[in-house]
């Protein structure tokens, strides 16, 4: 029961992470409660990740939203706004 | 519908006349190519180093052809998005959306352009005098892409 | 500021590279092509002939991108038109506009085809199955024109 | 005291007639005065300029109206709608 969590861009270099893996648990199931978890880990991860618009997240490759549930096996990715074309 | 992402250059010429290829019913050809710029935010760009998330890219950028296509009357689209390092003058985008019409051409290929701009997973880095920097989103982008959900055609 | 008529075709990377030349602050370049078709209003073509008025042709294009770059925050634009003996498929007319920013350049490139098709004099005759007939003019092109008196940017 | 008129397209191939001269009279000072001495030569005329909607003119290589003037020396262009692009 583990999600794969990817980091890009500036979240990348903040945090010093590209990918990692994440237990489901009982109050880890939706990319709200995901935020929370990784926010809790101490100040480095608050600010990177406090501030609901410089960080959007995607779930299986789609822009996905606080309420969106997670489930096992699941790609999330988090990542600033982004800057292409 | 054909999208790549590549670090290599493109030639318009060569992918224009790919798109039209075999197809005499074609009367519109509109072509939109980004550019890198040797000025950005008010500070001089040595050089930009583009970074992108490549499952969801292809997902996103064929998502955004596909509702172009259900949108508007159009035959063809093109994407080409250049990832890794660019220097300014060079050609990061061409976005090409050919039809029977000019019309549908032309917002078609607006609206790839503005749902690129905010939906797909590419971020630019750039080095200026000052170091390199992350690029910022900007708000016109959003309000761009925002403009497609009120204007329905 | 460069208008050219004439017969010979042009290749759209070689124009576009001279629109861009030496001008590292262009972000965004867009082009309209305009084709031949095989097809117009239900029957077959064969070959289409452009006629023209030279001496007004310059002036109404100048007159045109004049206007187009006192709407919008460009800075280059380019439009070539073919006239002559054209078979399907191949390429009439480029409008190319480039700027800083995509928005103003895909607005003044649709400006600009939309006043060439409504005050440009070129005429089209087309050879169909049942003999050579002028094109008519398209209602659709006056309204296309028409928009821009209206939607002041 | 005259003016050049050139045909044009689908008017050039109805009328036979590319060019001509035609002098300026006391009657004959405005667009709407030329259209109407031309109309007045027959019916082929009558028909190829009756239809306001199937001709344009221009002067000097801008697009006139029927009360625009005219003057010696100008060249007045009369064609059907625009059809390039």
């Amino acid at each position: 029961m583990a999600l794969t969590v990817l980091y890009f861009a500036r979240l990348r270099e903040r945090l010093g992470l590209a990918q990692e893996g994440i237990a489901l648990q009982p109050n880890l199931t939706s990319v709200g409660d995901l935020l929370n978890y990784l926010r809790a880990r101490g100040p480095q991860w608050q600010a990177a990740l406090g501030d609901e618009k410089v960080v959007r997240v995607a779930v299986n490759q789609d822009l996905a939203q606080n309420d969106t549930h997670l489930k096992d096996g699941d790609e999330v990715a988090l990542f600033p706004p982004v800057t292409g074309g | 519908m054909s999208i790549r992402v590549q670090e290599a250059d493109f030639d318009l010429s060569t992918e224009i006349a790919a798109l039209r290829q075999a197809r005499p019913e074609l009367g519109a050809v509109v072509a939109f190519i980004g550019l890198v710029r040797d000025i950005n935010a008010g500070a001089a760009v040595s050089e930009l180093m583009l970074e992108h998330y490549p499952a969801m890219t292809q997902k996103a950028l064929e998502s955004i052809e596909t509702q172009a296509k259900q949108r508007w009357d159009i035959d063809e689209v093109l994407v080409i998005h250049r990832v890794g390092r660019l220097l300014p003058t060079e050609q990061i985008v061409l976005v090409a959306v050919a039809g029977a019409h000019r019309g549908p051409a032309f917002q078609a290929c607006e609206f790839i352009m503005d749902y690129l701009k905010t939906q797909a997973p590419f971020w630019k880095k750039e080095q200026t005098p000052d170091g390199a920097r992350w690029v910022d989103a900007r708000s016109s982008d959003d309000a761009a892409a925002q403009r497609w959900t009120q204007d329905l055609p």
